[in-house]
């Protein structure tokens, strides 16, 4: 929320580590092009900012993004745009991973490296290294939070909801299959799923329903924490209070709101969108032809999952910063 | 040749063909005549496969017909002109005549043949000037009732059903019209002729129905000799004379519109007159000649350069403040120019004088329905039912609520652009003793109208226009029918 | 021969049977009427869904203020879009310009003149904007359909701009406005009144004022209304104008239910408006239609979507069941629509 | 009165100027006709500040192959709706027909077959949907507006069921379809030949035929139409058939083009191809409008696109100059409309 007086560092990218290795020695001048969905919302709009404040903090490094949009047939033409003007290296978040892989593939072909960003292209082929987050591990960390929960408190049978985002994403089925799988450890199962739109509207009117529906509920789990100010607002009008609700993606909304602890909200899981930020690195690297200091191998690595982490209120402290703006 | 029975066609509300009988020979004129909403059109309309009759027959060279669409009729030899004019504005004049049945090989259009024989055809209609390849949308009405014409002959008809077709005609028109339709009888090919001017059926028909409240009355009379008021009396009902209201006695007031210098670049120019309160003054002249322009650059619709004064004030170029200021026009076209179709009588009547029925913009809406009724009464408007669709009802009717509406509210003057269009006999005569008893009241008129003999007999005085000039302004008691035709036509001023 | 003197004018004549049009224009009787008699059914059908289906859940006032909440604030914009779309145009910048006027209304700068301040501003914002689209049409004289658009276009990017794409959280000083959703009065939010007052007034302005009447005549005949002395060109105006209030007073309610401010807000409302209003019988090209055609074809909307919901259905089955209910409703209102035959 | 003489031509003759009809119809010079001058000129400037602001990028052939590349899709969509609207009608449902189109011939089932079974299942799914269109339009007598969107929405949803809200790629056999995008002949991939050919189709078809010059007389004066003797309601069927055709078309591109059928395609389609339609000129009340200006409409949207990539604007920034565009494009245009005037 761009309302919170100055919040410190709250959504630039972490200053870089200590130049230990001196990886962040200004090499030889790499041009990175980046192409991204239009950023009509808040985690995308953070992968956005993300990444060109990482490239802002390199003398070495020339950012070229192109024109975000949601229509797949222009992010093909922003590509091959960015593959003729012949940049050293492309960072992308394709809207769909199976749909642009061809374009990824053409750019790789003509000699530039393809980072692929958090929505996975389905041919090895077509990117040098992928960086995103683990959208199965995201639902199994939600899902044990809540099992873990529920047990605890000795709920049999409980109600399950789930409130997706935008149902069509493969990213959207990964989550919920790893929600349904932990739960299923625990012998629960979700009682009824809808989705909506990350948008905090739609997220308003669908939980404003689904609480219709059920009129006791033990747990919630909301995808996106955009679309959770819509159905924060919806319990809130409908003074309901019975159950707990697990966010997802780790806005720094979301994480004032379990620090606070007067709300439904009590955990979130994270999706973090600095992954832009590592992604325009490790695409500087690989243009440099650097390898990454920490490890011993001389080239970066061909695939790195983040890990999706579960914010409580016991360790929200430590994540704040790291909270992006919805 | 051609024999209905019986027909009988049911609207929502209306029964308007209770029973028809026509019985037409080929090679003859047979004249319809009927009040507004006798169903003239209405049983044309059965004939041509618009409207399919609930009950009836028709036979057609002694074989049972029943025409279920218009392609139908078309191709069993009936070619129809239709009241309203039905043409495309975004197609070119000869893609109109030939619409729906194209010079075409395997679905692709023969441009140049077609514009060759729509030439043809209009050469025919003596209207070669037209061009084929013009968008009708261009056209002015009555060349697009030319091409309207140019439609029917297009096709090798046995029948041709003509719905009105001199309404939007001038004199010289029609003879040019009546020409065409004795070549085409002298081929064998039979018309069913509709029109509300007596003198035409008796100049080009042969037989002539008669409908009333959509019942024949009389069948197959013969059109010269039968007596206009017999004629009159069966379509009425009763006696109408066909005159005119006599003039005022007293002499004409204040001048209230003063026009000067008023020029339209290509429609007509340096036209000057004046209208005094409690006068008529007709505009006469040729289709063309400028006189719908005329009316319309003086209530603002168009751009015009010039003064005019409205009860001795200059006026500024604006409809709006124009009718606040107590002008009113009625309108050539009134379907495109006039009528809310979708809405009421009411709301067409009250249109132009909302805020005389508003206080702070809330409608007093008893005193609107009352106004209405009350106009609806007097000028016979039929039927009688302010709160009725006004699409549903009759050309004739419609002119009338049209007229209705500048009956409302305080108007110093009346812009009134050919008022008795497709009005018949018995609503004429009350037409035009409602607009003398308005000018009466003293509001000034002004009267466009292609009849010369109305304008002679309603108005005070006449301005006689050639060619967008005004060449001779005087008394009507002054002129008569032959001099003003001399004049409008070879443009010898007296 | 008859001369027909016309008579002296009008004493309001009360006599004989009652018009029939006179019942179009009576509030209630005007939900019978015929042309809603097909809404009405598909509504019926519907609730008899809800009730065979979902019997605990469905006819609850809560489920009940829950569907009118969802329908208040696109109802609000429905009844800007009947004026407009009567009156012949199309206004597609809506869901554009409540999301704008939300973002304005909850920067910060705005924020600080607390709730009644941000009321103004919102509803200052989409008049504003709407008379642009007023403008751009009647005196710029661009076609509805691509000066709403062009309109839609940039009042997203503006919004965007200005909420720098974040959503903006109304401040805790605020929250009067958002009592506008959580307070009940007589068990039904506050905003709900407010959707009820603008479909009542809108009601009045439509069948009761000149503003209502010339907006027919307009849409109907804008050469006609031209000739009769009404100045089309600044009604046109006042009606997209009007367009724009509404979208304001839509981005109060969703403020108040969300919240917050944000440029996502309204996404493809123009779409639900205009089929809301066209499937209450309303005509495309103008000079007809009602508003309460219009508020019943978006309950029905709603009540799918909340049927949908309440049954647990995905999102796929919903929109092919959407489609075919939208037009086995519109079928069935064809059925009453006798008058409107070839 | 009685003397039957030939009066002097009393029809103005309307000659002087060249007349507009027939310019109409060389498809040459159609290009350069007044009613297009606007939309020429709004294309030249964006040239020329694409010229300016990158020198280096914007007048490659790469550049302007992947203009092409970009509108071929919506291009060939573009073409049906021109008919669609000349005809009096709107068609809401093109991008989800083509959504639908290219996950039916995608799936598993129909890959088996080979790629030339692919196209023929695209076209028939797309020209079956827009004949159910067709028939609830003409037949069912819905209004386009809802019958399409129902349709708009119930394709999407079967899409998503079919598809299992799944991208479904090509498989490695059916890569000849793929080929259609990476093939290229004289340096241009076929997609844009295939672009190229069905807007010289259409323009035959509209301009050539009885077909075309019948949508004219349908959409604008559809009551003459019938008078004339034409099946209006045969004919409106078939012009949303052709839309839907041109969807199936477009799928097929799309196919090639992203190597995958998705339920996620042509979103907001519909309003794209409405808007460069009516930015061409042609009118949304029907019965005016040439292939010609749709086309140049859409390439003034899709040069303004490539210009915000190769300059990186930011999306907030280019929705609001996008909009800013769109007025002034169109104004440009109506200066050259005297005709239309009030
Ligand atoms: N489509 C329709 N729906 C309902 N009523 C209609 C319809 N068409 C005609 N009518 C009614 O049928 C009656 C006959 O109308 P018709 O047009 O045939 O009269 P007409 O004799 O041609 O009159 P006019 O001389 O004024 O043209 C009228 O009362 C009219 O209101
Ligand atoms: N749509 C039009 N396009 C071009 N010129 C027109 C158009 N309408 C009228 N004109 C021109 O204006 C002049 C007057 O035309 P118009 O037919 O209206 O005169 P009129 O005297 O009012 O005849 P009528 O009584 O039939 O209305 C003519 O010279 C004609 O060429
Ligand atoms: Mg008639
Ligand atoms: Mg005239």
């Amino acid at each position: 929320t761009s309302n919170e007086p100055a919040e410190p560092a709250s959504s630039a990218a972490p200053a870089p580590a200590p130049a230990a290795s001196g990886n962040d020695e200004p090499g030889t001048k790499v041009v990175i092009g980046f192409s991204a969905p239009a950023a009509d919302h808040g985690w995308i709009a953070a992968i956005a900012k993300n990444a060109e404040a990482a490239a802002k903090q390199y003398t070495d490094v020339e950012f070229k993004p192109v024109e975000p949009t949601n229509d797949i047939n222009q992010q093909i033409s922003a590509v091959e745009s960015l593959i003729a003007a012949k940049v050293n290296a492309l960072v992308i978040l394709p809207n769909d991973g199976q749909q642009l892989n061809q374009v990824a593939l053409q750019a790789t072909a003509a000699g530039i490296p393809v980072i692929n960003l958090d929505r996975v292209f389905p041919d090895k082929l077509a990117y040098r290294t992928w960086i995103g987050g683990d959208n199965y591990g995201m639902g199994v960390a939600a899902g044990h939070f809540i099992g873990k929960s529920l047990k605890d408190k000795g709920v049999a049978d409980p109600v399950i909801v789930e409130i997706q985002g935008i149902a069509t994403l493969p990213l959207t089925q990964d989550r919920s299959k790893g929600f349904e799988d932990a739960l299923k450890t625990y012998g629960f199962k979700v009682a009824a799923k809808q989705d909506a739109q990350f948008t905090v509207e739609t997220g308003n009117e669908v939980a404003a329903s689904l609480l219709q529906a059920h009129k006791k509920i033990d747990a919630l789990w909301n995808h996106d924490d955009d679309q959770g100010i819509g159905v924060l607002a919806a319990i809130k009008e409908a003074g309901r209070d019975e159950f707990i609700m697990v966010g997802g993606a780790g806005s720094a909304n979301a994480m004032k709101e379990i620090q606070a602890g007067t709300s439904v909200l009590k955990a979130t899981v994270t999706y973090s969108p600095t992954m832009a930020a590592s992604a325009i690195k490790l695409a500087r690297l690989i243009a440099q032809g650097k390898g990454m200091s920490d490890l011993l191998e001389n080239q970066v690595p061909q695939s790195i999952t983040l890990a999706s982490e579960t914010i409580t209120k016991e360790n929200v402290d430590k994540y704040l910063p790291l909270g992006f703006e919805s | 040749m051609l024999v209905m029975r019986g027909i009988v066609k049911q609207f929502p509300g209306v029964r308007a063909l209770d029973g028809v009988d026509l019985d037409v020979r080929a090679g003859e004129v047979h004249c319809l005549l009927g009040q507004n909403g006798a169903g003239k059109s209405t049983l044309i309309k059965v004939l041509a496969g618009v409207h399919q009759p609930d009950e009836g027959t028709i036979e057609f060279n002694g074989e049972q017909v029943r025409p279920s669409s218009p392609n139908d009729a078309i191709r069993l030899g009936f070619a129809t002109i239709y009241q309203e004019l039905d043409l495309v504005d975004g197609l070119s004049v000869a893609e109109n005549i030939f619409l729906g049945h194209e010079h075409a090989k395997l679905g692709f259009v023969n441009m140049s043949a077609a514009n060759r024989a729509a030439r043809q055809v209009l050469e025919r209609l003596g209207h070669g000037e037209i061009r084929p390849s013009t968008e009708v949308g261009r056209l002015p009405a009555a060349a697009k009732q030319v091409v309207s014409m140019a439609r029917a002959l297009s096709h090798d008809a046995r029948l041709i059903i003509m719905d009105e077709p001199s309404a939007a005609l001038a004199h010289d028109e029609v003879d040019n019209l009546f020409r065409i339709i004795r070549e085409l009888t002298a081929q064998g090919v039979a018309v069913v002729y509709i029109s509300h001017r007596l003198e035409e059926i008796r100049e080009i028909g042969d037989r002539v129905t008669v409908l009333k409240d959509g019942r024949t009355v009389a069948v197959g009379l013969p059109a010269r000799e039968t007596a206009t008021s017999h004629v009159v009396s069966l379509m009425t009902g009763r006696n109408v004379e066909y005159v005119f209201p006599p003039r005022a006695a007293n002499p004409p007031g204040e001048e209230v519109l003063k026009v000067e210098g008023l020029t339209s670049p290509g429609a007509f120019a340096d036209v000057s007159f004046s209208v005094r309160a409690g006068e008529i003054v007709g505009l006469a002249g040729l289709v063309g000649s400028g006189r719908s322009e005329i009316l319309e650059a003086v209530y603002g619709a168009r751009p015009a350069s010039g003064r005019v004064e409205l009860a001795g004030k200059q006026v500024r170029h604006s409809v709006v403040g124009n009718v606040r200021r107590g002008m009113g026009l009625a309108p050539e076209e009134r379907k495109a120019q006039a009528l809310l179709l979708d809405q009421s009588i009411t709301a067409n009547i009250t249109l132009g004088s909302l805020p005389s029925f508003a206080k702070l913009g809330w409608m007093n809406r008893a005193r609107e329905r009352a106004e209405a009724h009350r106009l609806v009464k007097a000028l016979d408007i039929r039927p009688p039912d302010p709160e009725r669709p006004i699409k549903n009802l009759s050309g004739g009717n419609q002119q009338k609520a049209v007229l209705a509406r500048w009956l409302l509210g305080s108007r110093k003057l009346l812009l009134l652009d050919e008022p008795t269009r497709g009005v018949d006999v018995g609503a004429r005569a009350e037409l035009y003793a409602v607009i003398r008893d308005l000018a009466d009241r003293g509001i000034g008129v002004l009267l466009v109208s292609s009849e010369v003999p109305e304008v002679l007999g309603l108005a005070d005085r006449v301005l006689v226009l050639r060619e967008g000039t005004v060449i001779h302004q005087a008394d009507a008691g002054e002129l008569d029918e032959h001099r003003v035709l001399d004049m409008i036509m070879d443009g010898r001023a007296a | 021969m008859s001369e027909p003197k016309i008579p002296p004018a009008a004493v309001p004549e009360t006599g004989g049977s009652a018009p029939p049009g006179a019942a179009t224009r009576n509030p209630l009787s005007a939900l019978g009427e015929a042309r809603h008699l097909g809404l009405l059914v598909a509504l019926g059908l519907l609730i008899i869904v809800g009730l065979v289906t979902r019997p605990e859940n469905f006819a609850t006032t809560s489920n009940l203020v829950s569907i009118l909440s969802l329908a208040a604030t696109i109802g609000v914009i429905t009844v800007g879009a009947t004026f407009v779309i009567i009156g012949g145009g199309i206004d597609l910048s809506v869901g554009a310009l409540m999301a704008l006027a939300s973002v304005w209304a909850t920067t910060l700068a705005t924020q600080e003149y607390g709730p009644f301040v941000m009321v103004i501003c919102a509803l200052l914002v989409g008049t504003g904007a709407g008379l642009v689209n007023g403008l751009l049409i009647a005196y710029g004289r661009l076609v509805p359909f691509i000066a709403t658009l062009a309109m839609l276009v940039a009042a997203r990017g503006l919004a965007q701009r200005m909420s720098d794409r974040k959503t903006q959280l109304i401040q805790s000083g605020n929250t009067a406005l958002v009592d506008l959703s959580t307070t009940r009065v007589l068990g039904i939010p506050l905003l709900v009144y407010i959707f009820a007052l603008v479909v009542v007034l809108g009601w009045i302005l439509l069948n009761r004022t000149t503003f209502g009447r010339r907006t027919y005549a307009v849409g109907g005949n804008p050469e006609a209304a031209r000739l009769a002395g009404i100045d089309v060109r600044r009604h046109t105006m006042l009606l997209y104008a009007l367009s724009g209030l509404t979208c304001g007073i839509a981005a109060v309610l969703i403020m108040a239910r969300t919240t917050t401010g944000s440029s996502t807000h309204g996404d493809l409302y123009e779409l639900d408006a205009i089929a809301a209003v066209i499937i209450g019988g309303t005509l495309l090209t103008g000079g007809r239609g009602t508003i309460i055609g219009s508020i019943l074809g978006l309950l029905i909307f709603t009540l799918i979507t909340n049927l949908f919901i309440l049954n647990g259905l995905n999102t796929s089955d919903q929109l092919i069941a959407k489609g075919l209910i939208i037009v086995v409703a519109v079928l069935l209102q064809r059925r009453n629509l006798k008058e409107r035959a070839p």
